[in-house]
């Protein structure tokens, strides 16, 4: 009636199944979801992990220079929903399961996306590399309607104020009107 | 007679307090390792008893406000004292501390102690896992004392005499009891096991039903006081057996393996198995330890 | 301490969470990982235990139980907070059930984020633990 | 005298917070209640605030266990408000995810259930092969728990060729480790004479309590909502439902033991059977205003999810019926008349799992004032 056990304890007893982690790292499958990290020269800010985020692990606050992207590991689910969304592949989750810290604020990462400054009044209003993808994204296509990418580019590069200040407004109205037709 | 500084050093050092806290740490840690390893496990190294005992020590002791707070002190002393000088009366190796006649008794009832300490512990802590534990320890002890003295007052019947001396060197010229008595060997291992709190006799310490069971509220010293007693009672235990069935030990060498062997029986017998319910382990001694040592007496009483 | 560093007793405090921690930690004490090689042992009860590892959120009930656990566990005593929920609240973060982070109740010594944290990471939480205790 | 005997809020029996009361006399057991709440986190309420898209990965945290039945259940209600079945594969593959999980939640069980009874032995070796199950879901999902393979409209990760001869090799190691569970448990004296005859819940007093899952299987009531409602890949593959008797430990035991290889059969038929095509939709139309009821068969039992739509990109309600809820009523009628012992292996036999089940009790938090012996008396100071 023992018979079992005894056999099984014979032969767990010879070979142990347990891993020898701490001397020799785990290396988990691929596609395993850890700690997810940004791709610096990718990520252009534009925030859309941080709206799809389920729990809200991902934020940015902006400052004065830069677009501050942050993604706390306390809070993040490891769901993997920011790969999935993000439009210029610019987060991975990486392998890392290691993530023990003594500080709470020490557990995160992020990168930050330097702003863009108006050329008129100097005010930082715009992630930079943002503006630049989206300048090539849409400048293909509107080249066929006539319309030069630096022209474009002249006019996203004034913020919201200057674009709409007195002295600038002819030349944004004629534009406008040529984007129409 | 030996003189008082030598009792001394035989009841603190060696082969007293001291060798037995060693050596009763290294069983206890084969017996961990051993469950382990049928476990497929790896299992803690050689020195953690030591190590636990060291922390112990170290850490704040707390006696909750609900707990008798002397009876809290003086259980974990008290079982201590209990096993240490019945460890005194055993002759390791070539005699014993204390010798006198009728000291088999004497031991059996100080190997009772622990037991007892056990109970007074977990009434006196004022929780209700220590005091369903005691109840399970009191229940449990009615049901192993009685064939566990039996069959060790076969030996004394046979021998006719209460001296354990007595008793080892006549196994010594005439053979170990062990194959005069089958039965009552048999019924004494098997109330060995709820004496080293082993299962399938564990019910006292369950941990998934009552927690710590009368150890709850131990915190600190006073546990490691009670890890202290774990320790003594991997080696007294089984050095009794050894005493008494086994033959004893020309040397101290060959008691040591012949303790090491039943400390090695001891541990399988509760790895393969699940814990009985208390009733159960209650039932399972009236069952079958009772008859099989009862046998035993009754022939010892014949034969002598 | 020598002594302390090799034999952390744990008391694991399952709160608010969704399991997936708790088993996790039980995981950690099977065959496969085995943190008993290092001296850990899980107690029943917080007199025993050293380390108090916290799972799951911080929910409004259990608050009070955590502080009152914490309180019975005798000095030194450290406290873990194992997974995202106990650290920062994860996806319940929102809810009416959350009452803060685990560090607002008791003082935490290490955060092991995850959801769940492998038992790796358990294992890798504890060491870091251990090399600050002194 | 009755004394009361607390089992919880923090026991090593429980995985999870829970204060279960006993009144007791001497060992038996002559009544009891059970409080939960300590785990509600507020779920139904916080669902409502999220989008419908991140209520996946909030769904599968209502449980850690049963994640994917959680997260699949919700998934299937949402689509059928949007009107939308996904592609074949998908159905393939949350059936493979779904029963490997019923695989480690039994295993781990068993584990527990036999921790209950004080065979560490035993469980050690259920975990052991657990981790065979865990490595499988590992490499489809990505992770071991809160696997997150459910999307709206499919899956999130296709099971490649590679995957699948892995997968193989590691059933082959479960259904090894199977085997040996029922000879390990079935030819045990000491783990009968625990489990026999202990903690009956008869078929009426079964059917009376609305008991769902192994508990009501394990009564003799013969219910499995993959077979009564068959949803993802389960009208195609050919399955059994195991049903005993006895009603007590060991019927819901060894329940529980036939499904696994059940198990096994379904995931072998999904592999060898599995279409090709996408394995998620990729358009998906927004929720009709409307309600929905989707429910599956956890490992537990039965789970049901209402959802009432209104027209937004969040649900107006969520209403979640876990297993255990109703599951968790039959504990007291079982535990009456048995001992302290036998407690924790009745509350295993039900796998209770109060993460799922605390989530609509009302948060009280005032101060436990009773003047019965609970937890309060563990303190260093009793409140006067």
């Amino acid at each position: 009636m023992k018979r079992h056990i005894i056999l099984e304890g014979i032969r767990g007893s010879l070979n142990p199944f347990t891993t020898k982690y701490p001397k020799k790292s785990y290396i988990p499958p691929d596609g395993f979801r850890g700690a997810a990290e940004y791709d610096a020269e990718r990520c252009v800010g534009c925030g859309a992990c941080s709206q799809q985020c389920p729990p809200g692990a991902i934020t940015y606050t902006d400052d004065e220079k830069e677009r501050k992207l942050r993604l706390s590991y306390g809070v993040c689910s490891f769901c993997g929903r920011c790969e999935e969304v993000c439009p210029w592949d610019a987060i991975h989750l990486t392998k890392k399961y290691e993530l023990a810290v003594y500080n709470r604020e020490d557990a995160e990462t992020g990168v930050d996306i330097p702003f863009f400054q108006c050329t008129e009044c100097g005010r930082p209003f715009f992630p930079y590399p943002q503006m630049k993808a989206s300048l090539e994204k849409v400048g293909e296509t509107l080249a066929e309607y006539g319309i030069k990418q630096e022209e474009l580019a002249n006019l996203i590069s004034l913020c919201p104020t200057c674009s709409f200040t007195v002295d600038k407004m002819p030349e944004r109205r004629m534009f406008m009107r040529r984007l129409v037709k | 007679m030996t003189s008082i500084p030598e009792t001394l050093i035989g009841l603190l050092v060696y082969p007293g307090f001291l060798f037995s806290l060693v050596v009763g740490g290294l069983f206890y840690w084969l017996y961990r390792k051993i469950k382990a390893r049928f476990q497929a496990r790896i299992g803690p190294p050689c020195y953690q008893f030591f190590i636990d005992l060291m922390k112990l020590f170290s850490k704040e002791s707390i006696t909750p406000y609900t707990a008798g707070s002397t009876m809290l002190v003086l259980a974990p002393i008290l079982s201590v004292t209990g096993l240490l000088l019945a460890e005194a009366m055993l002759p390791i190796g070539s005699g014993s501390v204390l010798e006198f006649e009728g000291d088999l008794i004497v031991a059996l009832y100080l190997l009772a102690l622990p037991g007892i300490a056990m109970m007074i512990a977990g009434t006196s802590s004022g929780s209700p896992y220590g005091s369903v534990g005691s109840a399970r320890e009191a229940s449990l002890m009615v049901g192993y004392e009685l064939p566990y003295a039996l069959s060790v007052l076969t030996l004394g019947f046979y021998v006719k005499s209460l001296s354990l001396s007595v008793i080892v060197r006549y196994q010594l010229v005439n053979g170990a009891f062990f194959l005069r008595y089958p039965m009552a060997t048999l019924a004494f291992l098997l109330c060995l096991l709820p004496k080293v709190g082993r299962r399938p006799f564990d019910a006292p310490e369950a941990d998934t039903e009552i927690i710590g069971g009368p150890l709850t509220e131990y915190s600190g010293a006073l546990l490691g006081l009670f890890e202290v007693v774990n320790g003594l009672r991997w080696f007294v235990i089984p050095a009794f057996a050894v005493n008494l069935f086994f033959g004893g030990g020309a040397n101290i060498l060959e008691f040591l393996l012949k303790s090491l062997g039943l400390v090695l029986l001891l541990s399988i017998l509760d790895v393969i198995h699940p814990r009985y319910r208390i009733d159960q382990g209650f039932k399972f001694f009236l069952k079958w330890a009772l008859p099989l040592s009862l046998v035993d007496f009754v022939r010892s009483l014949v034969l002598s | 301490m020598f002594a302390r560093k090799k034999s952390p007793w744990v008391m694991h405090l399952p709160c608010g969470g969704c399991n997936g921690c708790d088993i996790e930690v039980v995981a950690a004490l099977t065959p496969r990982y085995d943190v008993e090689r290092f001296g850990v042992l899980q107690k029943g009860t917080p007199r025993h235990a050293d380390v108090l590892l916290v799972t799951g959120v911080v929910t409004a009930q259990v608050k009070e139980r955590l502080k009152r656990t914490y309180e019975m566990t005798p000095n030194p005593k450290f406290v873990v907070a194992f997974g995202s929920c106990a650290i920062d609240g994860d996806i319940f973060r929102d809810g009416y059930g959350y009452a803060g982070p685990l560090d607002e109740v008791l003082p935490v010594d290490t955060y092991i984020p995850g959801c769940p944290p492998r038992p790796e990471a358990l294992i890798d939480g504890l060491n870091k633990l251990l090399q600050k205790v002194r | 005298m009755s004394t009361i005997f607390p089992i919880g809020p923090f026991h090593l029996a429980l995985k999870e917070a829970a204060l279960l009361k006993l009144e007791v006399e001497g060992e038996r057991i002559v009544g009891g209640d059970i409080k939960l709440g300590y785990m509600h986190r507020g779920i139904e309420e916080l669902a409502t605030k999220k989008s419908y898209h991140s209520n996946i990965f909030l769904a599968e945290r209502v449980c850690g266990i049963c994640n994917t039945a959680h997260s699949t259940c919700y998934a299937q209600t949402v689509e059928a408000l949007m009107g939308i079945d996904p592609p074949a594969r998908a159905g393939y593959i949350r059936t493979i995810v779904f029963e490997a999980e019923r695989l480690q939640s039994h295993l781990l069980w068993f584990g527990v259930g036999m921790h209950e009874i004080g065979y560490d032995t035993a469980y050690m070796y259920m975990w052991m092969e657990r981790e065979h199950a865990l490595d499988m879901l590992e490499a489809i999902c990505g992770k071991r728990v809160n696997l997150g393979i459910n999307t709206l409209g499919g899956v999130r990760r296709d099971i490649t060729p590679d995957k699948m001869s892995f997968i193989r090799t590691k059933l082959d190691l479960l259904e090894r480790a199977v085997r040996k569970t029922g000879k390990l448990i079935g030819e045990d004296r000491v783990v009968k004479a625990r489990v026999k005859d202990v903690g009956v819940l008869t078929r009426d007093e079964a059917k009376r309590l609305c008991v769902v899952g192994p508990t009501a299987r394990g009564s003799g009531v013969n219910i499995d909502t993959r077979r009564d409602d068959p949803y993802a890949a389960y009208p195609n593959v050919e399955f059994d439902v195991p049903v005993e008797e006895g009603g007590d430990v060991l019927s819901r035991t060894l329940v529980r033991l036939r499904e696994l290889s059940q198990s096994i059969k379904i995931i072998r038929q999904a592999l060898n059977d599995m279409p090709g095509g996408p394995i998620a939709l990729e358009e998906l139309p927004f929720p009709r205003v409307g309600e929905a009821l989707g429910r599956v068969e956890a490992h537990r039992g039965e789970l049901v999810y209402y959802i009432r739509s209104d027209g937004t990109n969040s649900p107006e309600r969520v209403k979640i019926r876990t297993p255990s809820v109703v599951n968790n009523n039959s504990l007291i009628p079982m535990m009456l008349g048995e001992t302290i012992a036998d407690a924790p292996i009745i509350l295993a036999s039900i796998d209770p799992c109060f993460s799922c089940t605390d989530r609509v009790t009302i948060v009280d938090v005032r101060k436990n004032k009773e003047k019965t012996m609970t937890l309060s008396d563990l303190r260093r100071g009793r409140p006067a």
